[in-house]
């Protein structure tokens, strides 16, 4: 088959198997950060969250045996950091972007400190699902061996819209981020709502790092996040605060990451630092060419600190 | 606690009765010891100026306060208010001046959260059907699915009292309901509320210091003066001369400049303006109009019908698309050397918003015509302070601005003081041109004498004047020439002699929906 | 006069001129932020089984116990000062800038690219250390305020965008020191040409502390002098503090907003000129340390203020100074003391909620 | 107290011994009988790489009588790493330092050795000259290229096809090398083999070098082996696309447990042995250990289930012949764009290889 040996067709499936792979803790972070972001709060550290959350699930996978537990307690550390920094936040005069990036250093900090024993050791990983069997190019089916974390994060991001739009506490959420006294008014606790809304969004992000332990890459050590977690909140005004575009967004970078290795593996090799910088140059072009549209700027919550 | 924190919500026009209530904010005595009776499906005005303890009083009724002292009862049941939320499950409910409407969210989703009842998760079939049906038996109404954001003012107050009348709230406190409509639109709204009063679904207690409207809506009426009761009674037995006694109480007022006659030359000229909100929609449309030295101009216009956006084009805040602005001939740009060349001075509307630097000094905030000048500013751009205090100084006196020191942040000065500062940074030298607007915005009526006071010296000293109010009263008492302004349009231009509010009226709402 | 004053200015009655109080109430209230961070961190080190009172005898001993200490942290501290003042600058007129670190790595790799040149023509060591400088600080300068030019003009959210062009500037860095720039003789660790021991910034006399910890402070002071004393800073702190005033006094917001962008690239280029001049004398990988970030923190925690920025970044230095003492000592990881700046910046922070709460550092007459 | 000390000694005061003797336990008399050896690590102790293999030498020395360890990780190649050499010298009384990673040798070591001439220095690659560095510095290196060799040789008979992967961070010397003696390695057991490269562009970057391995698998390699700081990722990856691996740094024998061939491994703890024997013996540190599966500094991991019978055979034959001398390198050589690169045998350790600047023709790949 003469296709599938063309060089694009190389480049066009690893981008797609890159867009899958990788795109998955982006996605959970972005969607985390975006539920945190229309409650008006700003979360940087949800770096922190997802680096600690890599570590508390392999060691839970470790030790327990069970991947899926590992997840759960990444979650709950992302918990345990979203509560801290929704609470510090309430305080008045606290600023909520200082604090994030005070988090991301204590997160990662624990992260490291209590993940040393768990660099070497092999824990049971998350498992994937073949869906590419029917094409039978190895290749595809390759890319499309997904992990079950991938749907579950394209689900939440779903939902999340859904929540926004269809639901009490979705509609409260949007009020609170879009203008505190309105939601004042109505005898809602701004500041809980805030506070839950970012624990959940730390939730989220957690997740999103045990998916880089437990699935891909698949180990647990101090450089395995690469400031993703830092980019995914970025992501989230890329998407303009809508979950179903923080999935594009995030597919958009996944693929685009896939770039560098890809074109060398069919042979284009000069200029690898700039293929590897695609992703962060892509995303600042488009958002140079789309940001005066005319939605951006109605789209982000009132309250927020950092588009005021 | 033998009373019942939250009862349920009467299905009928409740009475309320609030007595002995009192409110102490550290040594400031917001209300003492204040009565209000609200006759149930009566419309009631409760009439005061800035500060006379009006909304301190609704805000303990509401539950934002507690008060230290005095009971509410509804329907003769005592109620504990202890946050909006009782309010509204006791059937009272409030439009705010400052709109509580979520601006991103849809009419629709604003009226479905505000319910205490909202379902957890929303059919949307089902609820668009029911606020339709509620629609309908409304008197006016709104687009469901519309942003509020790209909603009219006017739309916006309507929505505010639909969301009221949609959670049952038979008890309607209005904050200055009628500050952002056309008097038809005031008209309309406040008519149709006082019919559903008299017919007993509902019970209207409207803030307002607005004698016209307590003559022409209110059966009922209280007036406050320094958190006081100053007198209560029925709307017809009170005449204005009395409301106005009660109201403001024995206070000498400064006497109103005298008017010279307009004689002089046309200083401002806007020729063929054009502007496009940032969403590309447009703001207003070939804007011509002349200002002549000693001569005030006022626009008059429901807001968002453009006025603000003239106003932003003029004070450099908003690009125009199209268009030139003149002064004496000569083009004129917004920018800081043309200001200080053709002396173009500003009052723009809530001056802490538009004006000043809320964290910056008094001291500084009067310096901002000057800090870059001679003697402030020396070589290089070094500023020396001693002269930036001085003239600071000087103006805080020939001013009267009530400040603790130059020093002082101006965000913790009041509303009246920081207009008062920001009148000396703007009129205290040579104005060739004066742009205004709403300069008298949630002020009390002493500022509001003394501010119009100032204007009206500065066209007297030769300024022209453009004056743009939402407050046609205002425009009235100082304007020479008014002009309308309506869906960016300005489509009439009359001497105030030769015209009348109705008229006036009649093309504000000329384009109107 | 409290008597005579309306309801409403009575409520206005605020802050009286006296400056004693506040000046006090900062000093006090970071201390208690200190201690508590210090006592929270104690409980993380007892949990572990180590003793807190040794740990924080050696954080003494290792950042200020002895000339030799407190030298390793200054030198650490120098800079600290650049970059966070490279955030306190465009963040008084609103600006969000998180991408110092990528404006230090151009300033570098310019500064380092226009020495190869000049130093082979041997051009005299002061007129090449200037000519670094200023192609450091004008490199700088164009890479943020680059990103002040599409916030002004396309309207793209500045945080965003800085620190996508962190990263993108890493990339460059990489292109040019492992292709078009590489010194042949830097095998293992692709470099430029180093400058040479002779163009080299020396260290303060007697000292071994570069002279980049001179030029920080003295750009802290400079700065800030800059900021409350003439009127482009007036200009900038009233085009920060209400956008909508200044356009409205005529001030050209849009050019401040991309100028105090291109400051801070200059101020982190500057940070850059010196790593190559006085640190490495070279441009190589090792200049993305992450400086450019932590300057965000030190900013924060000195609330912007060019000042502060200095007391502060010393205590960063001596925090960094002491964690290879605490290391060796204690057998702790690394990471342990990255927890311990994690828990001192939270405290700090947390702690910006108590200036206002305590009547005792009001003025006289202040009974809010 | 403090100010005390600071008057007295007053900033000026750098010299080694006294600060250390004022300020601390570590005795002047001990630290003269006894060898302190300083270690510094660019990364984690337990990175699963290049610093645990130091670290792991580093703990069998720790035991021997008279030598006390001191180690920091997580020091970047920055002034930092000057500061914390320092450090140990001077509040701990290190009298020999070791760095152990490349950036820290030129300018930080070199200024450092000049300045404590009492104390030795040694780095851990090869870049000493005694005409342009001071004596008291020098440097060590395991020339891990041979034990990449015996991989190649391994890999070149248990790969079907021939086609081996490469996943590196950056094209510097040291890795082109072993990349380079992959490919002959394989070339000398199967002329046809080629080696397919993929630069990620830093030292960890653990998504990426998943994609890259990725990548490679799905081009048709069916070997994997790495040069990044942390090989886990890649050997993990390639187990799990269910093709065979090549181990580097450390032994990843168990974690694939079907695809493993071998690996080529450090033994840094012959050199820090040989230091600390000398030191016992009273006799001066050699100024340069370098070295090979000759005396005993590399070996390879024992050969797992991807290792078929006569790769085995064979790559058991290429290590005896190291052992030898044998030569890796016999010209005529040609680089992957045609040009002769090597014309004649070069002995392993020949200092010309430590520049190394190209890929040899069959590798599939780009420096730039």
């Amino acid at each position: 088959m003469d296709l599938t040996d063309s060089a694009l067709f190389t480049v066009l499936v690893a981008m797609l198997g890159g867009a899958i792979r990788v795109s998955t803790p982006f996605l959970f972070v972005a969607v985390g950060e975006c539920l945190t972001e229309k409650s008006g709060r700003i979360n940087l550290g949800l770096e922190g969250n997802l680096v600690l959350g890599a570590m508390v699930a392999y060691a839970t996978s470790f030790h327990t045996g069970e991947p899926w537990l590992g997840v759960l307690a990444a979650g709950v550390s992302g918990i345990f950091l979203g509560l801290i920094h929704g609470t510090l936040c309430s305080l008045p005069r606290v600023n909520d972007i200082a604090v994030g990036i005070a988090m991301m250093a204590f997160g990662t900090g624990l992260a490291f400190y209590f993940g040393r024993p768990y660099i070497q050791p092999p824990a049971p990983l998350l498992p994937s699902i073949p869906l590419g069997n029917w094409t039978g190019i190895p290749s595809l089916q390759r890319a499309l061996e997904i992990n079950p974390l991938f749907f579950v994060g394209i689900a939440v991001a779903l939902l999340m819209s859904w929540f926004f739009r269809s639901t009490r506490w979705g509609l409260i959420v949007r009020t609170t981020g879009d203008s505190a006294p309105a939601a004042k008014a109505m005898g809602v606790n701004v500041d809980l709502v805030r506070i839950l809304a970012t624990a959940s969004g730390g939730f989220l992000a957690g997740v999103g790092g045990s998916f880089l332990s437990l699935y891909y890459p698949g180990s647990w050590n101090e450089g395995l996040s690469s400031g993703q977690g830092l980019m995914a909140v970025a992501l989230v005004i890329f998407a303009r605060w809508d979950p179903i575009r923080c999935i594009w967004a995030a597919f958009l970078f996944g693929a685009a990451g896939a770039i560098g290795p890809a074109f060398q593996a069919i042979g284009i090799t000069q200029g690898f630092y700039f293929f590897n910088a695609a992703p962060y140059i892509l995303t600042l072009f488009i958002l140079a060419s789309s940001a005066r549209s005319r939605s951006s700027a109605r789209e982000a919550p009132g309250e927020l600190s950092i588009v005021k | 606690m033998n009373a019942s924190p939250a009862p349920l919500a009467p299905t009928r026009a409740p009475s309320l009765h609030a007595t002995g209530m009192r409110k102490v904010f550290g040594e400031l005595v917001a209300l003492d010891d204040v009565e209000l009776h609200v006759r149930a499906g009566t419309v009631h005005a409760l009439l005061g100026e800035n500060g006379a303890g009006k909304s301190t009083l609704v805000k303990c009724i509401m539950g934002f306060y507690r008060q230290d002292a005095g009971t509410v009862r509804l329907d003769g049941e005592e109620v504990h208010v202890r946050s909006p939320k009782d309010a509204q499950a006791a059937g009272i409910g409030m439009v705010y001046q400052h709109f509580t409407l979520v601006p991103s969210l849809t009419a629709a989703e604003n009226l479905v959260v505000a319910r205490a009842d909202a379902p957890a998760i929303i059919d949307w079939g089902k609820e668009r059907a029911k606020l339709q049906a509620f629609m309908a038996r409304m008197p006016f109404r709104v687009p469901l699915d519309v942003p509020v954001a790209d909603l009219s003012a006017g739309e916006k107050q309507k929505l505010e009292i639909l969301k009221l009348l949609a959670l049952d709230q038979r008890f309607l406190i209005l904050d200055e309901p009628t500050s952002v409509l056309t008097p038809d639109e005031a008209d309309e709204v406040l008519g149709l509320l006082g019919r559903m009063a008299h017919e007993g679904q509902i019970t209207v207690l409207m803030i307002t210091h607005k004698f016209r409207e307590v003559s022409a809506y209110a059966d009922d009426v209280t007036v406050l003066r320094r958190g006081a009761l100053a007198g209560s009674g029925p709307a017809l037995s009170l005449g204005v001369e009395r409301l106005s006694r009660l109201m403001i109480g024995e206070t000498t007022l400064r006497a109103r400049a005298e008017r010279r006659p307009v004689d002089g030359d046309t200083v401002l000229e806007l020729a063929g303006l054009f502007a496009h909100h940032p969403d590309g929609s447009e703001a207003f449309h070939g804007i011509n109009l002349k200002v002549r030295e000693g001569e005030i101009v006022g626009i008059a216009g429901v807001s968002g019908n453009g006025q603000s956006a003239l106003v932003e084009a003029l004070a450099g805040q908003r690009p125009l698309s199209d268009g030139r602005i003149f002064i004496r001939g000569e083009p004129f740009e917004p920018k800081r050397d043309a200001y200080h060349r053709f002396k173009v001075f500003g009052l723009p509307e809530e001056p802490l918003k538009n004006a000043a630097v809320p964290r910056m000094s008094v001291a500084e905030n009067i310096a901002f015509r000057s800090f870059d000048r001679p003697p402030i500013s020396g070589a290089g751009g070094w500023m020396s302070l001693r002269p930036l205090r001085q003239r600071a100084q000087e103006l805080i006196e020939r001013y009267r601005v009530k400040t603790p020191s130059p020093d002082t942040p101006i965000e913790h000065l009041s509303g009246g003081n920081v207009q008062r500062a920001i009148l000396a940074r703007e009129l205290s030298g040579d104005v060739d041109v004066l742009v205004v607007a709403n300069p008298c915005f949630g002020l009390d009526f002493a500022s509001v004498a003394e501010i119009r006071a100032q204007i009206m010296d500065a066209r007297n000293r030769g300024a022209a004047v453009l004056l743009v109010s939402e407050d046609l009263d205002e425009i009235l008492e100082l304007a020479d020439r008014v002009a309308v302004m309506s869906e960016g349009r300005i489509d009439y231009v009359a001497p105030i002699g030769e015209t009348d509010r109705t008229t006036i009226g009649k093309h504000m709402a000329a384009h109107g929906p | 006069m409290l008597g005579t004053a309306p309801p409403g200015v009575a409520m206005a009655k605020a802050k009286a001129p006296l400056r004693l109080g506040p000046a006090v109430e900062v000093v006090v209230i970071v201390t208690g932020a200190l201690l508590t961070a210090a006592a929270i961190f104690s409980l993380f080190l007892l949990a572990i089984g180590h003793s807190p009172v040794r740990f924080f005898e050696l954080v003494y001993i290792g950042g200020f116990g002895s000339s030799f200490s407190f030298q390793n942290t200054l030198r650490r501290a120098a800079p600290l000062i650049l970059t966070g003042l490279a955030f306190a600058i465009p963040a008084r007129i609103g600006l969000t800038m998180i991408g110092a670190e990528g404006a230090l790595v151009i300033g570098a790799l310019a500064a380092a690219a226009l020495a190869v040149p000049i130093v082979t023509q041997g051009w005299p060591v002061a007129l090449t250390l200037t000519a670094m400088a200023l192609a450091a600080v004008f490199a700088g300068g164009l890479w943020t305020g680059f990103a002040g030019w599409l916030r002004h003009s396309r309207g793209v959210n500045e945080t965003i965008s800085t620190l996508l062009l962190a990263y993108i500037a890493t990339a460059v860095l990489f292109f040019f020191v492992e292709g078009p720039l590489r010194d042949p003789g830097s095998a293992n660790r692709p470099s430029t040409m180093p400058i040479g021991r002779d163009y080299m910034i020396g260290t303060l006399p007697g000292t071994n502390v570069h002279w980049g910890l001179v030029a920080g402070i003295l750009c802290c002071i400079v700065l800030w002098l800059v900021m409350s004393r003439t009127t482009f800073g007036f200009a900038v702190r009233l085009s920060g503090g209400n956008p909508r005033a200044a356009l409205a006094q005529g001030l050209p917001v849009g050019k401040l907003v991309v100028l105090c962008a291109a400051i801070a690239g200059g101020l982190a280029g500057l940070a850059g000129f010196f790593e190559v001049a006085a640190v490495h004398g070279q441009a190589n990988a090792a200049l993305v340390a992450g400086y450019g970030f932590t300057g965000i923190l030190v900013a924060f925690l000195a609330r912007q203020n060019p000042l502060a920025i200095i007391p502060v970044a010393i205590l960063f230095g001596a925090l960094a100074a002491s964690g290879g003492l605490i290391q060796r000592r204690m057998g702790l990881p690394d990471a342990s003391v990255l927890v311990l700046q994690g828990t001192i910046f939270v405290t700090l922070l947390a702690a910006e909620t108590l200036y206002g709460r305590f009547k005792i550092f009001r003025p006289r007459g202040d009974e809010r | 107290m403090v100010r005390t000390r600071f008057s007295r000694r007053s900033l000026l005061q750098t010299s080694a011994a006294g600060v250390a003797a004022a300020a601390l336990p570590f005795g002047r008399a001990r630290a003269q009988a006894d060898l302190v050896i300083g270690a510094v690590y660019v990364g984690s102790k337990v990175d699963f790489g290049w610093n645990q293999a130091h670290a792991v030498a580093m703990d069998v020395i720790r035991n021997v009588p008279g030598v006390t360890v001191l180690e920091e990780e997580n020091v970047p190649e920055t002034d930092a790493v000057a500061q914390s050499m320092e450090s140990m010298i001077q509040l701990d009384g290190a009298n020999v330092i070791l760095g152990t990673s490349f950036g820290y040798f030129d300018p930080f070591m070199i200024d450092l050795a000049n300045r404590f001439p009492d104390v030795q220095f040694r780095h851990a690659a090869p870049l000493w000259d005694a005409a342009r560095h001071p004596a008291n510095l020098g440097s060590y290196f395991c020339y891990l290229n041979q034990a990449h060799y015996v991989n190649g040789v391994a890999a070149g008979l248990s790969s079907p096809t021939g086609r081996i992967g490469f996943v590196a961070a950056k094209p510097i010397p040291t890795v082109l090398s072993n990349i380079n003696s992959v490919l002959l390695g394989a070339r000398s057991v199967n002329p046809e083999a080629t080696v397919q490269l993929i630069f990620t562009g830093d030292w960890s970057l653990p998504v990426r070098e998943a994609e890259a391995a990725n990548a490679l698998v799905d081009a048709g390699c069916d070997v994997l082996t790495c040069h990044v700081d942390g090989p886990r990722v890649v050997i993990e990856t390639a187990e799990r696309r269910g093709v065979r691996s090549c181990g580097h740094n450390a032994s990843q024998y168990e974690l694939a447990p079907n695809g493993f061939i071998t690996g080529a491994e450090y033994k840094w703890e012959t050199i820090y042995r040989l230091y600390a024997d000398a030191f016992a013996a009273g006799e001066a540190l050699p100024n340069v250990v370098v070295g090979g599966y000759h005396n005993d500094m590399v070996q390879n991991t024992p050969y797992g289930a991807g290792a078929t019978e006569a790769a085995r055979q064979a790559a058991d034959e290429a290590i005896a012949a190291l052992r030898n001398n044998e030569p890796i390198y016999v010209g005529p050589l040609y680089d992957n764009r045609g040009n002769l690169v090597i014309d004649r045998p070069m002995d392993n350790l020949d200092p010309e290889l430590d520049g190394m600047n190209f890929l040899l023709d069959g590798v599939i790949g780009s420096i730039t």
